[in-house]
């Protein structure tokens, strides 16, 4: 809690129509740290990842990255700004190649970097998730869900990081691969140094991965704490099952 | 009742639904439940006949259902509820409900056309049927407002009058709580409760754990697309898969080989 | 034998001509989901311009350049004025929506150009070439050549080069698209003013062949709105198959069968193609939702 | 609530409605204060003419309100008729049949005309007819069609003034006959004129013993007829026979001669104007059309019956516009130069307007022809009425017999 | 009877339309705006039913006037070739175009969204095409001719206010009738469709079916417009049933609004307007030719679509309802108030 703060959120809220979805959130990223963001379906959480990249306009409150409020910029500019989500449910661009997939990762910066620079994140990429090499030239969307949450990712890599926010990149893969996806988290960080905003189901195994959590409960943050705070904590296991019946 | 047998459903390569079966038995209300893509909303859709399983058969009171279209599913008694609020927005509240009333008087196109003299005495008997709907939900005093003007949680139980305006034998409840707040949400567990009191069977899918434990007689458990679990709400709360799926296990201890997808 | 070949080229010429139009539409069907029923007045626009120009001197390469850019320019304006505007709007209002400019626009040439139908020199010496019994023009080559370039070119930009990935992002994925920095409005834009430079090019290579009027846009686009439907929405290759087949299914209903009834035949075979491939023969199957 | 705005709405409408006809409400008045239907005293002589200034056949109707325009202005700088002053209320039925019967029905309860004259298209002559025959006005159309006259008993109030297509047929298969030529293919424009000549060339085949081996067609707007001229020479054709206006007969000629097909080609009276040769260019040379003499004033012969007429309505016409008056002008103009016969001659109202028209044109001459109406005859021309021309050096030219 | 909160026929608005419709001839005397008038009734019946297509089955039609153009020579060639009676032929204009709607729906049933507007486009290009080429029977290209006028207890129906009068009177049987479909249990469901497809298939609502129903009474109202024009006309000829016709029957019901059968009406009337407007506009300043007509129908459908997405007719009425509604609710709270 004492590197520079890359990010913050301030008091902010958003609502689809009738729904308000936020109801006033504030958190705090610094530099290089992974933070889980913990929380039943229906919270929140994706709601406040898609406003951060721009997909959704906030009713109030502020987004400080890098010292700039980019609440309600347009995700296109966001993503200028190396601050790269990779969505719930792969969206994967399914009737494009892998390799086109991973191009497009890297639109943002086409004209800054070569085309070389790009080839080169391609064979890093690659050597990350081997599988993906070897299916380079299959269409995104038929290969198995796993394959596409890997892809998934992978294109965000491609855009080359600061904070990256993930929403579920284990849903529906196989518990190895899984892991494997979450070391990756960590071998991110160690290698670019890339700050993570994570969204998991597997709660166990993220605060694993992760520095720091938040809970969030009905559009609103419950509790925050390191890691091995809410591992243990009862209020976590009640926010996903329910109160104990009686 | 309702009998689900081994069902599969892919989209693509995705596998949403893999080999699932379980049975609704009549006057129960059963919670279809399972963390974030575990393939509730899909197995939903197939029971209501949006679209259809990809193997495996779905039958209802000895009636192959998966095949049929929608609106010859409704007529066989199954109504439903839309996650995403399908209500039509731009009618009023008790034209709402006499839609789903639609099945209950047989008028054809040409038939309604040469009716000169307007409202008959069935339209009548339909109106007042729908106000008594509509008391039956609390909905009496706002039925001549349009739907969109609504709140989300009057959306909720206008969509929830509807379906239950159709007359079902089995109503399908889709996060019928999604997005209330505390107090209607046990509001809404009441009228659950009080709907399945005049006889109809219900099987909800509901992220809400507080409100599916509190109503259900009994909880079908998907993860990834394969039932998990099965059983009363206090048995699925100690049921070790159940806490694994929604809290995620240890994988650092648990080397688990197998290839889920 | 001799006339078999010779429809043969006929429809040739004709399909190319449609099939470049075809791919007006798929050019921003892909892209925006829009249908661009103003398609063909690009086409009329682009043989008008450049009427204005050569008959006002300027030369005929630098006519043709200046042509292509001034119709583009108003692809971009269309867009931006109107579709943006509309977005969001159901496939029904936005095809009146795009009627109604082709209306407007039609009406402006009117009062600008007159109702007379006009001559533009062809690109080239137009002396016909012989082929075993049957005969083209150079011009009509060019039309087919022009096609095959529009082709080519289009298959370079949307396979081989960022803007042509951005192009299908945004139409596959919009919101993956945003997330990687594509702006679905830039891509709409783009795709419109480069529709219309489509269109801009179908106007020049057809105008020495079928004199242009004011009116000529509302039969092209119908042609090239049925090549695009019949190809499969939003598929290049089935555009062009498309483009083909009706002027072949045109020119050898004619020369076989009858002349008067050739669209009759021709859209009677599209129904029926239809009925047979509902989203047309190349037409997108749904992948799916890709996952849920 | 909405029942309140219904009426309201509707208030509106009617408001405006009659605010958009109080204009025309003075218009009448002034017609009644004329009085010019009735019989006694009366101030102008009111004749409707219903022309397609715009549209697709504005290329025949500018000329014909042109004409009928240059004479107003010219009998009323003479001191009218009689006395009387013409006034002359020129319509713009926009080449549709709708508007046609929108502005005859204007032009005969509104206006109260004596005579209606127009339209220019078939179609809309068709379409003025029916209430012609109804309100019983005269009415004489500038349309080739010979279905606007014939049957001649269900065309009481019906008289016309250009060549029918079936003059036009008829002079080109004399020209056929004198060519030697028997077997021709033709080729039409898919709308009311080309398949109206089609009509009367299968209805004339056999008179003058010609066979139709290959009967084509194609749209206003078809970019390429290579196909149709292919099947036409095909079939051994000894020429081909093009039916149809601009741009289509260019085409053909392009296609033609592009083909390497070098069968005469003969086309109709729709493409006696420059814009022809200007859009066929080389391949128009040697096309040979029958047209009204209009077409080249200056080669019609000194001792022609016709030549004063034509002549000085030519000056007047090329000196008043800057354009050519084409065959078209001349139907214009003889269709008010007939009716101004009649007035003349004493005939004020509307039965006694047809009844001179029906008895009393003989030998009668105008620019399109020499008339000769009859009871059995309400166009009143033969096919000598019309000449044939070629194109020569990117000119109409005379043909000479 | 009435039944709140459910929308019904305002049979007030209805008889207050038939008034105006019985008493324009007196206030408007001149024929010119009686023909405009008679012929904005033609198509208002066309409008009604295209308005019922595209604003309650969602469908789109760009081959309405294929439709329209079966009626119209149906009658003709049973009437003028094989002299029947008008009043014999009429259900045969009406069922032909409903038989050819119904073939085509049939068939079509797998088409949705721009593949249907293709058949529907191909349909009007074919029928069209036949209408020209068919020569034996249609006459061709230069049009039927020889229709006989229509004769009712042995009085001629003439142009002028006899077929004024007849014309209105079907537009407001057409409108009778539409608004019944609309305010009755099938109307609910078809309104339903247009909100949500799947909801209402989960009522029970069998769309397709109601979707065939819609088209093919759409094409009988063409057909019945049809068979008005050509008894009106001494002839007809294909060239008023081309794709342009097809698109100005759209311009009609986009402009009043297709969700609402007043709205067709009214588009259509608003629309006969310009037409007059631009023609008097025309008569003063002669630059302004009937070019200028359709500049402005497609700066209409144009604008209407950006600015009134829903048409001129539902936005106007909720002005006025919001209107009305401010300045009364404390009445209607008092009157509510009362009952209780």
């Amino acid at each position: 809690m004492n590197g520079d703060k890359l990010m913050e959120v301030i008091d902010l809220s958003v609502s689809y129509g009738p729904i308000q979805a936020l109801k006033g959130v504030s958190l705090a990223i610094n530099k290089g740290e992974i933070v889980a963001l913990l929380g039943a379906n229906g919270a929140g959480k994706t709601t406040l990842l898609q406003t951060i990249s721009g997909l959704l306009k906030p009713t109030g409150g502020s987004i400080i990255y890098q010292g700039v409020n980019i609440a309600g910029m347009e995700a296109e500019k966001v993503v200028e700004k190396h601050l790269v989500h990779v969505p719930e449910h792969r969206q994967v661009f399914s009737t494009m190649t892998v390799l086109d997939n991973l191009y497009l990762g890297a639109y943002h910066h086409r004209k800054k970097s070569k085309m070389k620079n790009i080839e080169k994140n391609i064979g890093k990429v690659f050597d990350l998730f081997p599988i993906l090499k070897d299916r380079k030239n299959q269409l995104g969307g038929t290969m198995s869900g796993g394959q596409q949450q890997m892809l998934a990712i992978a294109r965000g890599v491609m855009a080359e990081p600061e904070l990256l926010l993930l929403d579920e990149p284990s849903l529906g893969l196989a518990p190895l691969i899984a892991k494997d996806v979450l070391e990756l988290v960590r071998n991110l960080r160690a290698e670019f140094g890339t700050t993570v905003l994570l969204i998991e189901q597997n709660v166990t195994a993220s605060l694993k991965v992760a520095d720091r959590g938040y809970v969030i409960s009905h559009g609103e943050i419950v509790k925050s704490g390191s890691s091995k705070e809410l591992l243990n904590d009862p209020e976590v296991k009640e926010a996903y099952l329910g109160h104990t019946v009686n | 009742m309702l009998q689900v047998d081994s069902i599969t459903k892919r989209f693509g390569g995705v596998v949403a639904n893999s080999e699932v079966s379980f049975t609704v038995e009549e006057g129960q209300i059963v919670g279809l439940i399972g963390p974030n893509g575990a393939g509730k909303s899909t197995m939903f859709n197939m029971i209501s006949s949006v679209f259809p399983p990809t193997t495996g058969t779905i039958t209802f009171q000895g009636t192959r259902i998966e095949k049929l279209p929608a609106y010859q599913v409704a007529p066989l008694g199954i109504s439903r509820t839309f996650q995403n609020l399908q209500v039509f927005k731009n009618m009023t509240v008790i034209e709402n409900v006499m839609v789903g009333q639609h099945m209950q008087t047989k008028t054809n196109l040409f038939g309604m056309a040469s009716l000169l003299l307007g409202i008959t005495r069935k339209e009548r008997k339909v109106y007042d049927q729908a106000m008594s709907y509509l008391a039956f939900f609390g909905l009496q005093d706002i039925f001549d407002q349009k739907a969109s003007s609504l709140s989300l949680g009057k959306l909720r139980l206008l969509e929830f009058a509807r379906a239950f305006a159709t007359e079902p034998k089995l109503l399908l409840l889709d996060e019928i709580a999604a997005g209330l707040n505390h107090k209607e949400t046990q509001e809404m567990s009441a009228l659950i409760n009080k709907v399945r009191d005049t006889g109809v069977t219900v099987l909800v899918v509901e992220h809400d754990m507080d409100l599916v434990m509190s109503i259900c007689d009994k909880l079908v458990v998907l993860d990834q697309g394969v039932k998990i679990a099965e059983g009363t709400p206090k048995e699925i709360q100690e049921n070790e898969a159940v806490i694994t799926a929604y809290l995620g296990a240890d994988i650092d201890e648990e080397e688990v080989e197998e290839e889920a997808i | 034998m001799g006339d078999l070949l010779q429809f043969t080229l006929t429809g040739v010429t004709i399909g190319s001509i449609y099939a470049i139009v075809a791919l007006g539409f798929v050019t921003i069907y892909s892209v925006t989901k829009v249908i661009n029923l103003a398609q063909g007045e690009f086409v009329m626009l682009g043989g008008l311009t450049m009427y204005s120009l050569t008959s006002a001197g300027v030369p005929y390469l630098l006519g043709f350049v200046i042509t292509i850019i001034v119709v583009s320019i108003l692809g971009w304006i269309m867009e931006y004025l109107l579709i943006r505007r509309a977005k969001g709007a159901d496939p029904i209002s936005l095809i009146i929506l795009t009627i109604g400019t082709a209306i407007f626009i039609r009406g402006i040439a009117s009062v600008v150009w007159g109702k007379d139908q006009l001559r533009v020199a062809p690109f080239t010496e137009n002396t016909p070439v012989n082929i075993a019994n049957a005969t083209i023009t150079p011009q009509a080559i060019w039309v087919v050549v022009i096609m095959l370039l529009v082709v080519f070119l289009l298959y370079i930009l949307i396979d081989k080069t960022m803007v042509g990935k951005a192009f299908q992002a945004s139409s596959v994925n919009p919101l993956a698209a945003r997330l990687m920095g594509i702006s679905p409005k830039r891509m709409s834009s783009l795709s419109f003013t480069l529709s219309a430079a489509l269109g801009a090019l179908a106007g020049l290579a057809i105008a020495p062949i079928m004199f242009p009027s004011y009116d000529m846009g509302t039969m092209l686009g119908i042609k090239g709105f049925s090549a695009a439907i019949l190809g499969g929405l939003g598929s290049a290759p089935g555009a062009v198959i498309g483009g083909l087949l009706i002027g072949l299914l045109e020119s050898l209903g004619a020369g076989y069968i009858s002349s008067g009834m050739k669209d009759a035949i021709t859209f009677s075979a599209i129904l029926l193609i239809l009925l047979i491939r509902p989203s047309g023969i190349l037409g997108e199957k749904s992948v799916g939702k890709g996952g849920l | 609530m909405r029942k309140l705005l219904l009426p309201l709405l509707l208030a509106m409408m009617t408001a405006l409605f009659l605010a958009a006809c109080s204009e025309s409400v003075e218009k009448e008045e002034a017609g009644k204060a004329g009085g010019s239907a009735g019989s006694g005293e009366v101030s102008e002589y009111k004749i409707g003419a219903i022309y397609s200034k715009t549209g697709p056949n504005s290329p025949l109707g500018e000329p014909e309100w042109n004409a009928t325009k240059l004479i107003e202005e010219k009998i009323n700088s003479e001191g009218g008729i009689n006395g009387v002053p013409l006034k002359i209320i020129l319509a713009d039925d926009e080449s549709s049949q709708e508007k046609a019967t929108q502005e005859a029905n204007r032009l005969i309860n509104d206006e109260k005309v004596l005579v209606l004259l127009g339209s220019s298209g078939s179609g809309e002559s068709l379409a003025i007819k029916g209430i012609a025959l109804q309100q019983q006005v005269p009415m004489i159309s500038a349309a080739a069609s010979t279905h606007i006259v014939e049957p001649v008993e269900d065309a009481k109030w019906v008289f016309k003034t250009p060549q029918s297509d079936r003059h036009a047929v008829e002079r080109v298969y004399m020209y056929l006959n004198e060519q030697g030529i028997s077997k021709i293919g033709t080729i039409i424009d898919s709308n009311a004129f080309g398949s109206s000549g089609l009509e009367q060339m299968e209805a004339l085949a056999d008179e003058y013993k010609i066979e139709i081996v290959a009967k084509e067609s194609y749209n206003t707007q078809d970019p390429d007829m290579s196909a149709q001229l292919t099947k036409i020479n095909g079939a051994k054709a000894e020429a081909i026979v093009v039916w149809g206006t601009n741009p289509g007969p260019a085409v053909v000629a392009k296609n033609t001669r592009d083909l390497g097909i070098d069968l005469p080609i003969i086309g109709s009276h729709g493409i006696a104007n420059q814009n022809f040769i200007t859009l066929a260019e080389a391949a128009a040379e040697g096309v040979v059309i029958p047209t009204g003499k209009l077409l080249f004033p200056s080669q019609i012969s000194g001792d022609d019956v016709q030549f004063d007429a034509i002549s000085s309505f030519y000056k007047a016409y090329t000196d008043k516009y800057s354009s050519e008056p084409t065959n078209f002008g001349s139907y214009g103009y003889d269709n008010i130069m007939l009716v101004i016969d009649a007035l003349k001659n004493g005939a004020t109202d509307r039965e006694a307007i047809r009844e001179h028209l029906e008895n009393n044109i003989t030998n009668w001459i105008g620019t399109t022809g020499v008339f000769n109406f009859s009871d059995k005859d309400h166009n009143g021309l033969t096919a000598d009425s019309l000449v044939m021309a070629v194109v020569k050096d990117g000119k109409w030219m005379l043909l000479e017999k | 009877m009435k039944l709140q909160g459910v929308q019904q026929t305002k049979w007030m608005g209805v008889l207050v339309f038939a008034l105006a419709i019985l008493v324009f001839p007196f206030i408007v005397t001149q024929s010119f705006y009686l023909t405009q008038a008679t012929f904005a009734g033609i198509y208002a019946i066309i409008a009604i039913g295209l308005g019922l297509l595209m604003g309650y089955a969602g469908q789109i039609s760009l081959g309405q006037a294929a439709f329209y153009g079966i009626g119209a020579y149906t009658t003709s060639v049973l009437t003028a070739t094989m002299g029947w009676s008008p009043w014999v032929s009429l259900p045969i204009a009406l069922l032909f175009p409903g038989l050819l709607a119904f073939i085509m729906g049939y068939t079509m049933s797998r088409l949705s969204g721009y593949y249907l507007a293709m058949a529907t486009l191909a349909l009007g290009i074919i029928v069209h095409t036949l209408l020209v080429e068919w020569r034996g029977v249609t006459k061709g290209a230069s049009g039927f001719f020889g229709i006989p006028q229509l004769n009712l207890f042995g009085y001629t129906i003439n142009q002028g206010i006899p077929y004024y009068y007849l014309v209105w009177f079907f537009v407001i049987i057409v409108l009778i009738l539409s608004l019944n479909i609309v305010h009755s249990r099938v109307g609910r469901a078809l309104r339903s469709i247009h909100d949500s497809e799947i909801a209402s298939s989960s009522m029970g609502v069998n769309t397709s079916k109601y979707k065939m129903q819609i088209f093919i009474l759409s094409a009988m109202f063409a057909g019945l417009a049809g068979w008005l024009f050509a008894h009106m006309s001494y002839s007809i000829s294909p060239a008023a049933f081309t794709f342009d016709a097809s698109i100005l029957f759209l311009a009609m019901v986009v402009l009043g609004g297709s969700g609402s059968v007043w709205g067709a009406l009214i588009g259509t009337l608003l629309i006969r307007m310009v037409g007059i407007v631009v023609h008097m506009l025309g008569e003063k300043f002669p630059f302004i030719t009937s070019d200028f007509e359709h500049v402005i129908y497609g700066l209409i459908l144009m604008l209407v679509v950006i600015f009134l997405p829903r048409g001129l007719f539902p936005t106007v009425a909720d002005w006025f309802d919001a209107l009305l509604t401010k300045r009364s609710s404390k009445k209607s709270m008092l009157k509510l108030a009362a009952k209780r």
